[in-house]
């Protein structure tokens, strides 16, 4: 790929560090916190599955925190995302309540889907989350629709919608961003871009050295992007959410990042090397903007372990209070399926 | 219903009004599809309502039927009340992974926090010479779907009362039109309602056997009761009208009476949904009321033929159920 | 076939076994899927293959579902023999349109001038925690779909011969594979043989009722059939193991032996492939011999709950099938 | 578009000029022979479809017939095609027996599919024909395969998948030429442009200025040429072969044209204007051929105009002969639909 991301060394680096004096202080801790939070979240989430008191599987995000985190810090509260299987860090990112969250992972009733939908489809539609979708590429027409209703509507929102690498291959990515490039929609495509789908790295399964070379098909702005650089991430979406906003319509961005733990629970890693791994994780996005925060002199160490401490002790605190909730009773069902 | 209101028109006329009359209502409905706009639908469906609601709410769209169908349910899951039209019946194989894995299961997979008010319209059924790929009737698919309804007309009566309470549901409906019926006039009111989903009529009543048809096998079965009078065979027919959810009552009351069941479709006789009707009745209290066996007359398992002759012989006639209705009531006596 | 060389092996490892084999046996047979290479299968089916067979013949693929199944039905169409793996049975729903208008099409369609000989893999089921999309039996879809045969092997004996049988067939396959049958563990034959689709199997012989069930309900009605034997209750298990064609005579024989019959799925009851199976038995001469109405048994009417309690009370459990049989044994007695 | 399509004045023009030289006479007159036959053709085949002899519904390429036949003319006799809805053209530029095609278009047993396929659905699989569908995109992955199956095989041959502009908005179309890019698969994909799906004019549809773009995200050659010029599509689409031939992989060619005739039978032609049908047919790529080969004095106008006869007499003789052959029987249809 040509965007290249350095190892964090010493000295933290970001392309576009001019957000350190331009963005509140304020919003700066809000994505150092969330960033933190899904990085604890996805860990003790493991560690419960390894206790077998999550079951099912589960995608963790370890490693791609910038991509989720950059892109929500850019909407309004009011505005909308959906997402998919790989979603636990735009669930955070939008606000969601970790410990309502963490219920659903342990398939309680007052999770968020109570406890139907499980760590692969989590929706919280009033906090503006329409939730995760497991069928890979599946969000994406649906996206054209949510999309839609807000332009029919004369809505000032604007919705992101979210797709791995892998998803690009899929037809129903090609329908979707046709159409709403063709419709003008106040929709911003975001890949997820971890360089694999399962174990297929993105040179075996496309002909492309960027994903998003793919904006040219449908007439839309595409930009790939350093996905572990939460200030670019930020800083590319806010251009795009804007283009959205002002009905000029979709655009593609492309969020290069790695993904460190497997693939799901059932993955050997058998189709990377241990060392791959080890360097990407000398990229780590969290580490990095710490450094960039610390280096620019934005926060003392102090301030940035404070806020790191807080969001591990918001996770521990949403766990144990989860697991004391009830599970949901088989009773009925079937009436839940239909509407009134 | 004051009658003085009642006009005859076409089924496909029945279809438009219910569309029209509810975009009038709701400035949530919409009409999203290939060439519903300037072409009015590829078989006039919607023809001359670009003129009336304009290009955003008659939606002309690329030929992507799995976004078609992701564009609907995303306006539904926004509140909006889409009515999607697939050109042919045939083409939701590629709204598939849409309808069922989204638009189905959204609802209870979030935990009933949602819900998706939208309808699918889909022309169905072979007797035009369109071939394979575009004469199919695939309800049986969707009534395996948990979270989709299916409903499937019989007259412009029906078609027009069943499209509006359709379009009021608040889940996903799939709205079967047979091309064979947008001909068919009948009398139709020109106020607006509804009739509820999982309302069977009783269309033709009988003593001697019970035949069970919906969509284009109602006007035959009709027919065929008619002739069968001649013979001194009284032929009660029932039409399910929606397939799922079924008003099974209806049906079994009938099968009850007469103590005869033929049931009657154009799909291909195996798998097809008269299994589930067949299966329905043998469960009931009519199993015991049975005089013989339950009957199914549905179409050949082949794909749909070109030649006329060939796709005549691939679905029942009317003399087909003639044959088979004549048989039955005779069995066993 | 001589015992000696038949061990107990999982029914994962039949499945791979037969893929082996036929490979080994003919070039033009090869296997292609997302992630069938060098990760072996999303479930481990094909592992150790690619290193045996390479790149070229166990094909990993971009995710793109409709052009993993064109990919095999055009290849089948020039004469080869591709297995297509579907990661799960959820995600035929982007292959519907190549295997519906295409591949059980093309044949019929062309004047009966080209074959398309394939089959497609499909891991079904629920029971592993993966919620509403990850889940899904769709087998009676693909019943209904004339062109297209229907597999669901029920234990690694019935895998490795049908996925054989299925492989040698000239006609697109739909070979089910239960996910949580992969760990069942069976005796089976190293040599390669061949189970001819339209056999089905009586599993269990019993006199008083019969219990007709495929894939993971086979297990599920053994297990069943004991706990009553225990009341006294003798009960009869057929297994269909093809569902289309489908073995008639095997299932109407025990009915017209044992007068009850109940008929056990994992897909949601209501359209489901029961409805086929009631309807033929309903329609056969099995009729006068029942002593009690038709029963069924499916799946709850709901997509699959992630919660593992929730899970489980949405498809037929031993005991449910416990209840039910030993209901029926004693209605109208 | 960026490609201009000159009307035929009194001089004829071709960008491929020099292929008149260059390509044997026989090659040329086989190419206006063809040409003209499929116009006859498909002008009888409407004849007898008004006068209740033909039914269902029909799709004419009256105006296309440079693209399919230059694109053919390319092919060695083993190479195969795949195509689609608006099919009479390629069928008869592969070599088909008109009679037999037309006793298809008839229903006749037979027809080349026994009357069970009719015009939409015509296939020679001995002649190399591999079938047109209806459903729009749907022959594009089964293109795939096919090609899958002579890379597997080490064949020489190579296959021309063909589609329309609208085919390129289904997920279908993406998810194969990407497949087919990363596998270098000996396949040319071919857009016969005709500028609308049915209503639907490529503007209204897709946000870019040529389809040929489109070969962007697939890391392939996309070129869009003037499809009325039958040298300029046999220039391009030869350079395709030769590519796909050597193992290089697939190229989209977009050849940009026009339909004359309504979409189908049912059309009332309200998405366009009389006079835009009106200039186009002023750009008739066979009158256009014809001038080409007499400016060029290559042919003089007695040869083309006996050549053009001979297209005439043949499509005559096959109507007349087709409507002599018997209709299938109904019985037995379901043992036609499983192979032994
Ligand atoms: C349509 C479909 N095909 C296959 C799968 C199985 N699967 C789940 S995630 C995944 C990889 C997706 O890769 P990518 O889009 O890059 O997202 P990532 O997992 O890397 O975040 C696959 C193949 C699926 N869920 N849906
Ligand atoms: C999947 C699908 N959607 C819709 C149709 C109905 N239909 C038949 S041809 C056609 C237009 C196709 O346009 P294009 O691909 O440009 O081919 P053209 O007809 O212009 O040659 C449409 C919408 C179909 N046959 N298949
Ligand atoms: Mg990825
Ligand atoms: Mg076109």
């Amino acid at each position: 790929m040509t965007v290249v991301i350095p190892e964090v060394d010493e000295v933290g680096t970001s392309s576009s560090q001019h957000l350190l004096v331009e963005l509140p202080h304020e919003k700066l801790a809000w994505m150092l916190q969330r960033m933190c939070e899904i990085r604890y979240f996805e860990e003790k989430a493991e560690d419960l599955y390894i206790r077998g008191l999550v079951h099912g599987t589960m995608h963790l995000s370890i490693g791609q925190e910038a991509g989720s985190v950059g892109s929500i810090a850019t909407l309004r509260p009011e505005d909308l995302i959906i997402h998919h299987h790989r979603g636990h860090g735009h669930t955070i990112a939008k606000g969601a309540n970790l410990t309502t969250m963490m219920a659903e992972f342990l398939g309680r009733e007052s999770g968020y889907c109570r406890g139907r939908g499980g760590s692969m489809h989590i929706a919280d539609i009033p906090g503006g989350n329409l939730g995760a979708t497991g069928v890979v590429g599946g969000g994406i027409p649906t996206a054209v629709g949510i999309a839609l209703a807000l332009q029919m509507h004369r809505s000032e929102q604007i919705l992101l919608s979210y797709f791995g690498d892998g998803a690009t291959n899929e037809g129903e990515f090609h329908e979707s961003l046709n159409m709403a490039s063709t419709w003008k929609l106040p929709v911003v495509f975001i890949c997820d871009n971890n360089q694999y789908g399962m174990s297929m790295h993105v040179s075996k399964v496309m002909n492309i050295e960027n994903i998003s070379t793919r904006a040219a098909s449908y007439g839309i702005p595409g930009k790939t992007v350093d996905g572990n650089d939460v200030l670019a991430v930020y800083e590319a979406v806010l251009e795009a959410d804007e283009r959205a906003r002002s009905g000029e319509g979709p655009s593609l961005i492309d969020c290069l990042s790695y993904r460190w733990r497997g693939h799901s629970k059932s993955d050997r890693n058998l189709y990377r090397t241990a060392q791959e791994i080890d360097e990407w994780k000398h990229k780590c996005p969290i580490r990095r903007f710490k450094n960039v925060l610390v280096d620019a002199a934005v926060m003392t160490t102090d301030e940035v372990e404070t806020l790191d401490q807080a969001a591990k002790m918001a996770v521990d605190r949403a766990a144990e209070e989860a697991l004391t909730f009830p599970e949901p009773s088989p009773e009925n069902m079937e009436d839940e399926v239909y509407a009134p | 219903m004051t009658t003085q209101t009642t006009r005859e028109i076409t089924y496909l006329e029945a279809v438009r009004e219910a569309l029209v009359q509810e975009m009038r209502a709701d400035k949530e409905v919409f009409l999203i599809g290939e060439d519903v706009g300037t072409y009015g639908g590829a078989f006039g469906v919607s023809k001359g309502m670009l003129e009336e609601f304009g290009h955003e709410r008659v939606r002309d769209t690329p030929i992507s039927e799995a976004a078609i169908a992701g564009a609907a349910t995303g306006a539904a899951l926004m509140g909006m009340r889409p009515v999607m039209e697939v050109m042919f019946m045939d083409f939701l194989t590629i709204s598939t992974n849409q309808l069922v894995n989204q638009a189905a299961k959204m609802r209870f997979m979030f935990g009933g926090k949602c819900s998706i008010p939208m309808v699918i319209r889909a022309p169905s059924g072979s007797g035009t010479g369109a071939a394979a790929q575009h004469s199919q009737s695939l309800e049986a698919w969707f009534v395996n779907v948990p979270g989709i309804k299916v409903v499937a007309p019989s007259s412009p009566y029906d078609a027009k009362g069943l499209l509006i309470a359709a379009i009021r549901d608040n889940n996903p409906v799939l709205f079967m039109e047979h091309k064979l019926l947008y001909r068919l006039k009948g009398p139709v009111p020109e106020e607006s309602y509804c009739i509820p989903l999982q309302s069977a009529e009783v269309k033709r009543e009988g003593r001697d056997l019970t035949i069970v048809a919906y969509s284009i096998m109602v006007p035959r079965a009709l027919e065929a009761a008619e002739k069968l009078a001649a013979e001194g065979i009284d032929i009660e027919v029932v039409d399910p009208r929606s397939l799922n959810p079924l008003d099974e009552e209806t049906i079994i009351r009938s099968v009850c009476k007469t103590g005869r069941v033929l049931i009657a479709h154009e799909a291909p006789l195996t798998g097809g949904f008269g299994g589930e009707l067949a299966a329905v009745i043998a469960e009931s209290e009519a199993f015991d009321y049975l005089d013989a066996p339950i009957r199914r007359l549905g179409g050949l398992n082949v794909p749909i033929p070109y030649n006329r002759t060939l796709e005549r012989a691939a679905v029942p006639q009317v003399e087909d159920i003639v044959t088979a209705a004549r048989a039955l009531a005779q069995e066993g006596k």
